[in-house]
């Protein structure tokens, strides 16, 4: 039992991640009045990728090369120690919050070289723009996550999962306050709006996209992978941490209804998420350290309310 | 000394000065009469009221300035400024010095002080090198007419040293002023102010 | 027979430069073998002192821990600067400058000047050490207006009427010391029965004498507000003589002072002459560091901090404990590093042709060496390890804290400014283009090795204080406490 | 050699700097003989230097010996405890490398100037840190801190034909002899309370004194002492005295020497004196705060590449002090286990710093070297012509982004642990303090690894944007010897973590009221968690984890695409050709985050247009934009105070007017005032 929940545990995410992707973009088409791709769409594409052959820029290095490797590799071992469906499959040396964060900026970082790697112009400004909003996010995910600790007592992520499960109303006030500051992190760490429009390669407005300009073929695919992983564990996070109904907490057979619940709970995120997307507009470059700050002081206020009252 | 504008009546003033200093030390000398002191006394009348005049009367006459410049202050206000300068030495800031002799020479002795200060106040006041070296003479008549009234005359050589010095002293001077005259055509010495920070 | 040599040798050698007929050479070998045996002759007397702590003959002379340390001092910098001097004005008599009538008007006066200072160390008798002292200034004064020009001419004359009155008021002061044995006043005194009979002075005009005192031969020292002839003659005067006027005059006037402060403390107590002693110190130290800050000429600079280290002896004195020991010690490092700074500056002078720091620049590629040397001669005056006046100055910080903590914290502040002001010139100099026409090279391996034993003294002492200094400056100490 | 005592490694190491100093000054003919000469007998002395401080550390073999100098009062007094060890031994270590670096590096002032002096001098700095680190008495530091200080100013300004070096001189060894003043006075104070300039006689005594003292010599020890170490705003003489030295020793000074200003911190805040009031804490905690977020944007705004490493200096230095800051708070708050824990962390930090700022200095030192210019715009494409020097430069850049695996990771996570663990356990006031020290840390990460995004990027990745860009090459073999090891270190220490906090914790608990207190963390091989299970982590895990989903990775990827083509082409290039022009450049780069952060940057744009057509403004010839960052600290705080003081030495010099009647009128008065002040 505990190897098959440990099987899911690991797999959950790379599996799951293309789906919510083509989740997200369905409820976005329907909700623009669009019939919208199927759902599985993702998943084609990938193959599609996997399938073509691909083309590497002259002047890129080993680093263009080896990027999307590690991102991909770090988006699964993040998948591993973040509780998908379960809060007893802890393992307690690796995840803990700052373990995530920083695997998420070792990620981030690389992305950014690759970026600059090839020399277009597009991926120069592409990893300025994502290097800039990354440092500012950071603030604000690390302190949505510490507002959670101190109440578990605990950094470490399924801890934090357990104890908010067991929480009164009045107690889980606050966190509401850094779960909405958690949200704008997670929009900003994906590309989506407000942030960056994840559909478009108008240079204007795209970040992620101007970095993964030059990369194809399977490289384009991990990436593209990555990206969704990368989404997915977020969402994960938000919906584990902040409303952790449903975990099982043992290896029996609440797994699958626990899993179920995750894929419930993923989709109202993902509703959200294609609600904003499709009802405000992005916002112009410099207003964004205004939404971040925000969101870092939400998370601070919510500790504040959690240590002094 | 400090009104007269005229150079030698300041030079005459100074002889006068140091004449009447010379015979206090022969007076007391003559109380109990040795031959080295009345030597000292010679010498001194020698340098002092012989030698130093004519040295600065030659001056005067090698770069005709018969009429020493003005001072800083008018003259009532130097009156006034000696005035104030002998009530400080009156005062009860110098009264210990009374104290080193009996009551009756007390105020001789204050009166030696003031002559010290008040020649300083000349030596500020005036513009000219030569006011200035008399000034200076003047003072130090003014500290030998202190020893001789407080009893402080040293032995016969030491006081054969101090003439020598204030000799060198006078001699001195007087090539620095001329040469000062060759360099800066006058004997201003107020107007020698290149030496300073800027 | 040694002291009364010691006064004879310059004496003779005096007269002997007067007599001799142009031959430069002449001259140099006079003045190299006078200063050679003067040293030899301090050695000896130095050696007397050692061993039996207080060395007199008959009863003008005599010779005592403090003494000795000046008497080492001066004819240590009197040999150096006398050999610099050979060499600095041949080269200025290439130039053709000077003739040979000047230099051997030099050289006479100098030994005049030597004569004064080792008379006015060894003399038992305050009035004769007045006398000496002012046969300092008379001796000195044509050596300032050496150059003749006007400038020189004006520095001169107003060292000669300060210095003068200055020393008026300190005879004064002396006469009025004097009445305490006014009942025979025809007997020989000496600094010894003075300071036996002090108690039975009068405090009062114990008190006035020694404000005139300080304030008489504080002007020769160079205390301020009495300083404002210093900056002048020090930047007029040819270097060597400028060296000696700092690195020595200065501390034999403040040695007259020094006795002086003996017979009063022990008349009426240290604290009054201490306290007298910080304000000045103070005031030259502060006014000092803020003349020194952004200063145009550097051999004015060099004077000011003179100024600044005179200062800092009289604090040192006034804050009393090891502050005295330091002070004493302060005064030897001091001597040294300013003629370093003072032979070095002569060579850059003698390269450069001007005073003006804006003139001077890139010393290190014209000068490698006398750069070298005028480095390490500042950072040795502004106290930098391992320079021992890093040291004595901590000493003197230390005693300041313990009985006087505010004047301490003035006295650190002032030294700290001093270094700003000093350092940014010496690096205006040193460093950066030299001007294209200065052609490179030093002026003659005599110029470089002199200040060079120097700095290597002053480094050696710096790192270890020989025993017989130590025991010299503590027995001198001694009496202070 | 293993066997010796620790102290007589001890001396053997800095009789052997003095042989590399005084022979390397007598063989200064011969450039190559004095280069080989001093650099051989420093990696010797530093190697010397190790074995002692390791004997201290794990032998346990502490001494203090102490020999009269032939001056009263001071004592050269040796004294090697395990907090002066663990520092002996970080100066070692990078000394020994450097030195090992250095044997290539100075190659090329071969001819340009005299090698012995630069072996003197390098002898005589890293023998001064060494002294400064063990000295046991006031004067005798005193004595030595100036060395150390003289010997770096004149190895800033070696390189003297270049005027800005002689400026950075200039203002360095200005500020740190003021510096100095300070540590002095506080020394002086320090005497005065306790009645001894020793510092474990100083310990002893200092247990009654009024509180009011110990504030005063806090605030005085903490402006020396912060001068040295770099904390804003007293910084303005590191960016740009850094930089100027020759690399080896920009590598010591940067990783190194401004450390030393940090060991006397924790010896006089930590060890000397016993209760130290919370609000110092909080005042480090701010001051460490500040520094590092401020250190990080200034960084960001540089493109000089050894200025920025510069500024990243002054931001790790807040980092450390974060971690000292945490541990003061819990001492002052009596919890013994977290002081000790936020002392081991800013240990930790120390050393990681050390290591992976003389990495990274060193690279950048090779670049240079190729290159001819410190101008981040004028590299580009480097990792193809100098691809190990570019792996090393990586590695340095992912450990000061604390990366994981690296070290930089573990240290600013025990840090955090720290802080976090102060949120809690605190006051009010405390609280907010730590809550916003951990949000600075937060965001100094971030904003740090945009930075060297941004360095690396625009240095080794792309084309050449210059010409001598395209005609670098490798550097020679003792270069990359120097930067490979310490490339390792990095990783070693990351992994090996747990152990090596271990032994720090060690050093902590033998400091003033920590005596034998146990860590709030249980460090292990493997792992390390805290003692109230709030956090645990194990970096070999992650190293394994890590490597084993890149093999998975590599695996899966490869075996479903073995038979997809890879091609080479050009980059897309919308149809014109790439000129370097199009690249990022490092200014554009981090432009962003400048106007973000302008209110406290205060950016400042100058445009100089030039025109083809001067009536009709029509056609750009030339348009050049220059853009800086406003010097806060010269215009609002150092600048007035200048100007306050020269107005004052104007009116000063008034005194001097050149008219002598003045003159004597100043003796009369002074005369006059004395008299009457006499009477009154």
């Amino acid at each position: 039992m505990l190897i098959l929940t440990w099987t899911i545990q690991l797999l959950a995410i790379p599996v799951l991640s293309p789906l919510f992707t083509g989740v997200i973009r369905k409820m976005k088409a329907r909700m623009q009045n669009r019939q919208g791709a199927s759902i599985f769409q993702p998943y084609k594409d990938l193959r599609k990728l996997f399938n073509k052959d691909e083309i590497i820029s002259q002047d890129a290095s080993w680093i263009f090369r080896f990027a999307p490797y590690l991102i991909f590799a770090v988006t699964l071992l993040i998948g591993a120690i973040i509780p998908i469906f379960s809060t007893y499959v802890a393992n307690q040396y690796l995840s803990n919050f700052l373990v995530v964060v920083y695997l998420l900026a070792l990620a981030t970082f690389f992305l950014a070289l690759s970026g600059m790697d090839a020399g277009s112009a597009f991926g120069g400004f592409g990893s300025s723009r994502e290097m800039t909003i990354a440092a500012l996010a950071e603030g604000g995910i690390i302190f949505s996550f510490l507002a959670l600790a101190p109440i578990s007592r605990s950094g470490n992520l399924f801890e934090i999962a357990k104890t908010i499960s067991t929480l009164q109303f009045m107690q889980f006030m606050p966190i509401t306050l850094a779960f909405a500051g958690f949200m704008l992190a997670l929009l900003a760490e994906n590309g989506r709006f407000p942030f960056d429009n994840p559909a478009t390669h108008l240079e204007l407005t795209m970040i992620h996209e101007a970095m993964i300009l030059e990369y194809s073929g399977k490289r384009l695919a991990l990436i593209e992978w990555a990206a969704a992983n990368k989404s997915l564990i977020f969402m994960a996070l938000a919906v584990n941490l902040f409303f952790p109904w449903g975990m099982a907490s043992a290896g029996d057979g609440s797994v699958l209804l626990a899993l179920l619940w995750f894929v419930a709970k993923v989709s109202v995120i993902c509703a959200g998420i294609a609600f904003v997307e499709s009802t405000i507009a992005k916002f112009r470059y410099f207003r964004l350290p205004d939404l971040l700050f925000t969101s870092f002081i939400l998370s601070v206020i919510t500790i504040g309310l959690i240590t002094f009252f | 000394m400090h009104i007269s504008r005229k150079s030698s009546s300041l030079i005459y003033l100074y002889v006068v000065q140091s004449v009447v200093i010379t015979l206090a030390l022969l007076m007391l000398t003559l109380k109990n009469p040795s031959w080295p002191l009345i030597l000292v006394v010679l010498v001194m009348f020698t340098v002092k009221v012989l030698v130093s005049p004519s040295f600065f009367f030659k001056l005067i006459q090698k770069h005709q300035v018969r009429f020493s410049l003005s001072s800083y202050l008018n003259t009532p206000l130097t009156l006034i400024g000696v005035v104030i300068l002998t009530a400080i030495t009156h005062a009860s800031f110098f009264r210990p010095i009374a104290g080193l002799v009996s009551v009756a020479k007390g105020n001789t002795l204050l009166l030696a002080v003031a002559v010290i200060l008040i020649s300083l106040f000349l030596i500020i006041n005036r513009r000219g090198a030569l006011p200035q070296m008399l000034g200076i003479l003047s003072l130090e008549n003014g500290i030998v007419a202190f020893a001789a009234v407080a009893g402080l005359e040293q032995t016969p050589g030491l006081q054969l040293g101090i003439i020598f010095d204030i000799f060198v002293w006078v001699v001195i001077a007087n090539v620095f002023a001329s040469m000062i005259y060759k360099q800066f055509g006058s004997l201003d010495v107020a107007s020698m102010t290149h030496l300073k920070e800027e | 027979m040694i002291l009364l040599s010691l006064i004879l040798i310059p004496l003779f050698s005096s007269l002997a430069s007067w007599q001799v007929k142009k031959d430069v050479r002449f001259l140099g070998w006079i003045i190299v073998t006078s200063s050679v045996l003067e040293l030899v002759l301090a050695t000896a007397a130095i050696v007397e002192v050692l061993t039996k702590g207080v060395y007199a003959e008959g009863i003008y002379f005599s010779l005592d821990a403090l003494g000795a340390l000046l008497l080492m001092i001066v004819a240590v910098i009197g040999l150096v600067a006398g050999l610099y001097s050979v060499g600095y004005l041949q080269m200025e008599r290439a130039k053709g400058i000077l003739g040979f009538r000047r230099i051997r008007q030099y050289f006479t006066l100098l030994h005049l000047f030597m004569l004064a200072m080792f008379f006015a160390v060894i003399t038992t008798n305050p009035v004769l050490t007045w006398v000496a002292i002012e046969a300092t200034t008379l001796s000195t004064a044509f050596l300032i207006s050496f150059y003749n020009k006007p400038s020189a001419m004006e520095a001169a004359w107003k060292y000669l009427m300060i210095n003068s009155i200055g020393l008026l008021l300190a005879f004064f002061g002396t006469l009025l010391i004097l009445s305490i044995n006014s009942t025979d006043s025809t007997r020989f005194v000496d600094w010894h029965t003075l300071l036996m009979n002090a108690s039975s002075i009068n405090p009062a005009i114990a008190k006035i004498a020694f404000i005139f005192i300080l304030i008489g031969y504080g002007t020769k020292m160079g205390l301020a507000p009495m300083h404002t002839w210093l900056p002048d003659a020090h930047s007029k005067a040819p270097v060597p003589i400028s060296s000696l006027l700092s690195g020595v005059l200065l501390n034999v006037a403040f040695l007259a002072i020094l006795r002086f402060k003996l017979i009063i403390d022990t008349a009426i107590g240290t604290q009054f002459s201490s306290s007298l002693l910080i304000f000045f110190g103070i005031l030259s130290v502060l006014i000092a560091a803020f003349m020194m800050l952004g200063q145009k000429n550097y051999k004015r600079m060099l004077a000011y901090s003179s100024i600044e280290h005179m200062g800092v002896m009289a604090l040192g004195f006034g804050f009393g404990g090891v502050g005295i020991f330091a002070a004493l010690l302060h005064m030897l490092y001091h001597s040294l590093a300013k003629s370093v700074l003072f032979l070095s500056s002569g060579n850059i002078f003698l390269k450069y042709s001007s005073t003006k720091i804006a003139n001077v620049k890139g010393i290190f590629s014209v000068l490698p060496v006398s750069g070298i040397l005028f480095l390490f001669g500042f950072l040795a005056a502004t106290g930098v390890p391992p320079f021992g006046i890093f040291i004595t100055e901590f000493y003197i910080l230390f005693a300041g804290i313990a009985s006087h903590p505010i004047a301490a914290v003035f006295l650190l502040l002032a030294l700290a400014l001093v270094f700003v002001g000093f350092f940014r010139n010496v690096a205006a100099m040193v460093f950066g283009e030299a001007p294209s026409k200065i052609k490179k090279g030093e002026a003659g391996r005599w110029s470089t090795w002199l200040p060079s034993i120097l700095v290597i003294i002053l480094i050696g002492i710096g790192f270890y204080l020989p025993h017989f200094i130590r025991t010299l400056i503590d027995s001198a100490a001694k009496s202070y406490l | 050699m293993l066997n010796f005592s620790s102290q007589s490694l001890f001396f053997i190491s800095l009789l052997l700097f003095a042989v590399g100093a005084i022979g390397a000054l007598l063989l200064g003919k011969n450039d190559r003989k004095a280069n080989a000469w001093g650099n051989m007998l420093g990696c010797m002395g530093s190697l010397g230097g190790i074995l002692a401080a390791v004997r201290v550390l794990f032998w346990g073999e502490k001494f203090s010996v102490s020999f009269d100098s032939s001056f009263p009062l001071i004592r050269l007094s040796f004294h090697l405890d395990n907090l002066s060890a663990f520092f002996m031994l970080v100066i070692s270590l990078i000394a020994l490398l450097a030195s090992i670096y250095a044997l290539g590096y100075a190659k090329h002032f071969f001819g340009k100037y005299n090698l012995g002096t630069l072996g003197f001098l390098y002898n005589l700095f890293i023998a001064g840190m060494l002294l400064v680190v063990t000295a046991g008495n006031a004067i005798f530091f005193s004595i030595v801190w100036e060395i150390m200080s003289l010997a770096s100013y004149f190895l800033v300004v070696f390189d003297r034909q270049d005027k800005n070096n002689v400026k950075a001189g200039t203002l360095y060894f200005v500020m740190t002899h003021i510096g100095t003043a300070f540590i002095i006075l506080a020394f002086l104070l320090l005497y005065k309370l306790t009645g001894s300039l020793d510092f474990s006689v100083m310990k002893n005594n200092l247990g009654q004194t009024p509180v009011i003292f110990k504030n005063i010599v806090f605030v005085l020890a903490l402006v020396g002492f912060g001068t040295k170490a770099g904390i804003i705003p007293l910084h303005i003489w590191l960016p740009s005295a850094h930089p100027a030295a020759p690399t080896q020793v920009s590598a010591l000074m940067s990783g190194v020497m401004i450390k030393t200003g940090i060991y006397m911190m924790i010896r006089i805040f930590m060890d000397v004196f016993p209760g130290a009031p919370l609000w110092w804490g909080l005042v480090i905690l701010s001051i460490g705060a500040v520094s590092s977020l401020l250190g990080v944007l200034y960084a960001l705004s540089e493109h000089d590449i050894k200025r920025l490493l510069a500024y990243h200096s002054i931001e790790n230095i807040g980092i450390i002090l974060l971690g000292l800051g945490s541990a003061m708070v819990f001492l002052s708050l009596d919890m013994q286990a977290l002081a000790v824990l936020g002392l081991a962390a800013a240990l930790f930090h120390t050393l990681n710093h050390a290591v992976f700022k003389s990495l990274l200095f060193m690279g950048a030192g090779s670049v240079i070297a190729k290159t001819h210019t410190r101008n981040i715009e004028e590299y580009g494409g480097l990792i193809h012509l100098m691809p190990q020097t570019a792996f090393f430069f990586l590695i340095g850049s992912m450990a000061i982004s604390a990366l994981p695996p690296f070290n930089g990771f573990f240290s600013e996570w025990l840090i955090f642990q720290a802080l976090f663990s102060g949120i809690n356990s605190a006051g009010l006031l405390a609280s907010w303090v730590f809550i916003l020290s951990a949000g600075a840390l937060a965001f100094t990460g971030g904003l740090a690894a945009a930075c060297f995004v941004k360095a690396f990027g625009t240095t080794f990745l792309a084309r050449p944007r210059s010409e001598e860009a395209k005609q670098a090459k490798e550097v020679d073999l003792s270069l990359r010897i120097g930067m490979g090891t310490l490339a390792g270190l990095t990783l070693v220490l990351g992994v090996l973590a747990g152990p090596i906090c271990k032994v720090l914790v060690r050093v902590a608990g033998s400091l003033g009221n920590l005596q034998n207190a146990q860590a709030a963390a249980n460090f292990g091989i493997f792992s390390s968690h805290l003692k109230n299970n709030f956090a645990a982590l194990s970096m070999p895990g992650i190293l394994f984890f890590l490597l084993l989903a890149l093999a998975v990775t590599f695996v899966l990827v490869y075996g479903t695409t073995r038979k997809q083509k890879v091609k080479i082409g050009r980059v897309w290039d919308c149809g014109t050709d790439l000129s370097p022009r199009m690249e990022i450049t490092a200014t554009g780069f981090s432009r962003a985050i400048i106007t973000i952060f302008g209110g406290i940057l205060q950016p400042t744009k100058q445009t100089a247009v030039e025109y083809r057509d001067a009536d009709m403004r029509y056609f750009k010839k030339t348009n050049v934009v220059s853009l800086k960052t406003k010097d806060v600290y010269g215009s609002y705080l150092y600048g007035p105070g200048q100007k306050l003081v020269e107005r004052f030495s104007r009116y000063t010099k008034k005194i001097q007017s050149g008219n002598i009647n003045a003159y004597i009128l100043y003796i009369f008065m002074t005369l006059i005032a004395l008299i009457i002040f006499l009477v009154i």
